[in-house]
């Protein structure tokens, strides 16, 4: 049971978790991940997301289904944001249940480290003003190398 | 006709976010494409085919150049993600 | 900034994360983990959780305290509840916050580990009215020792 | 008096949960301690050495037999755990 979304709204993280236990009752452990806009002191900045819609919501599909392949995941609810956001706004949530506690904490960190190099989203950061467009740090590729995968499905 | 998108920092620099190509040729390729989006567009091939733009076709990402493009085919050029 | 419970009433997540954010501020990454009693077809079971009251609370400080040191988190919050419990109900809380999420995934599996082998409580399962003491089982100290401490403060 | 407490199933395996000992004598160690527990509850001593029994002196664990109480502490005999 996987189900992924991308929407401007905030999310709930108890209607999340009451979907997911809708969805695949019966689980023994649960883990969630909350990305969230960093307070960075001494600088106001915000944060605006863009995306491809359509393909946006597959490259998540495409990886909360190899992280299912992989452990044997009872449910995957996984929302990503779009927007203009705020520091202390919440950006991403991955949930995940499953029997045992690794193979939850292993989905949910797979899926992150997935998403953080695969799916279509780009940041624009406003720093006092100035304008940056974030790319996945060099730890980030290697996070998902480290699963054993090459970043990027079809990457040479 | 093929629908071309550009997204994130590629749709700023090349100053727009999508464009239709009348180009119903059989065969066209992804290198043809190039070439023809160079010349509605100055200095295009060098943005779009810099390191880390990724394509994809119909939303499914293509790394060949000789890959072939079909009449009504979406393709997207993507700057480096970074999602979550 | 961190704070541990022991409680006989249900928890409310969006109220622990509301709580986490207080606490600390400026956060990037969040990781929750949620025990279950787990629901296992074709047996009425409840889990009866018993624990050292004091004592309790002090363990799951000392492993609170010992992955705020390994790693940068920002704030963790942990619950634990006793009495009986029924199938699907909530037992564990293991909520952390971190500015990267990678630190905050490892303390929560950190704590989550070293909950199973080293906190005093002690698990009373009723399965179709035959009652069974769980320990904790081989699995669980290999996961504890795999991040490099033998199980157990001041074990041999 | 010191104060003796077994939880879990050493709780019902001894049939009690807390016990007093007017055990004041100075230097009185935790091997001492389990000869009186045996002289009170017969069979305590091999249930309480039992492998995975482990001791906690005012909450605090104790592994060495040869530890000294005092009068006021509370001991406990704690089962193998199995939180969260």
């Amino acid at each position: 049971m996987l189900s992924v979304a991308v929407q401007t709204e905030d999310f709930s993280l108890d209607d999340a978790f009451r979907r997911l236990r809708q969805a695949a009752p019966g689980a023994g452990a649960e883990v969630a991940f909350v990305g969230l806009v960093r307070d960075q002191a001494g600088s106001v900045s915000s944060l605006t997301l863009e995306h491809y819609p359509g393909m946006s919501e597959r490259s998540m599909l495409a990886v909360c289904q190899r992280a299912a392949e992989r452990w044997p995941l009872l449910a995957v609810e996984a929302i990503h944001r779009v927007g203009t956001l705020g520091p202390g706004d919440q950006i991403v949530l991955v949930l995940v249940s499953s029997a045992h506690r690794h193979a939850a904490f292993a989905g949910a960190q797979y899926i992150m480290d997935a998403f953080k190099s695969e799916v279509v989203f780009w940041k624009l950061e406003n720093r006092d003003g100035e304008k940056t467009w974030i790319e996945a740090a060099p730890s980030d590729r290697s996070a998902l190398a480290a699963w054993g995968e090459a970043s990027g499905e079809g990457a040479p | 006709m093929i629908e071309v998108r550009f997204f994130a920092r590629l749709r700023e620099a090349l100053g727009r976010e999508r464009l239709s190509l009348p180009l119903d040729a059989p065969g066209l390729t992804v290198a043809g494409l190039l070439c023809a989006l160079d010349a509605e567009i100055p200095g295009a091939r060098a943005q779009l085919t810099a390191p880390g733009i990724r394509l994809a076709v119909n939303q499914t990402f293509v790394e060949d150049e000789t890959f072939t493009l079909n009449p009504g085919d979406e393709i997207a050029f993507l700057p480096p993600v970074t999602g979550g």
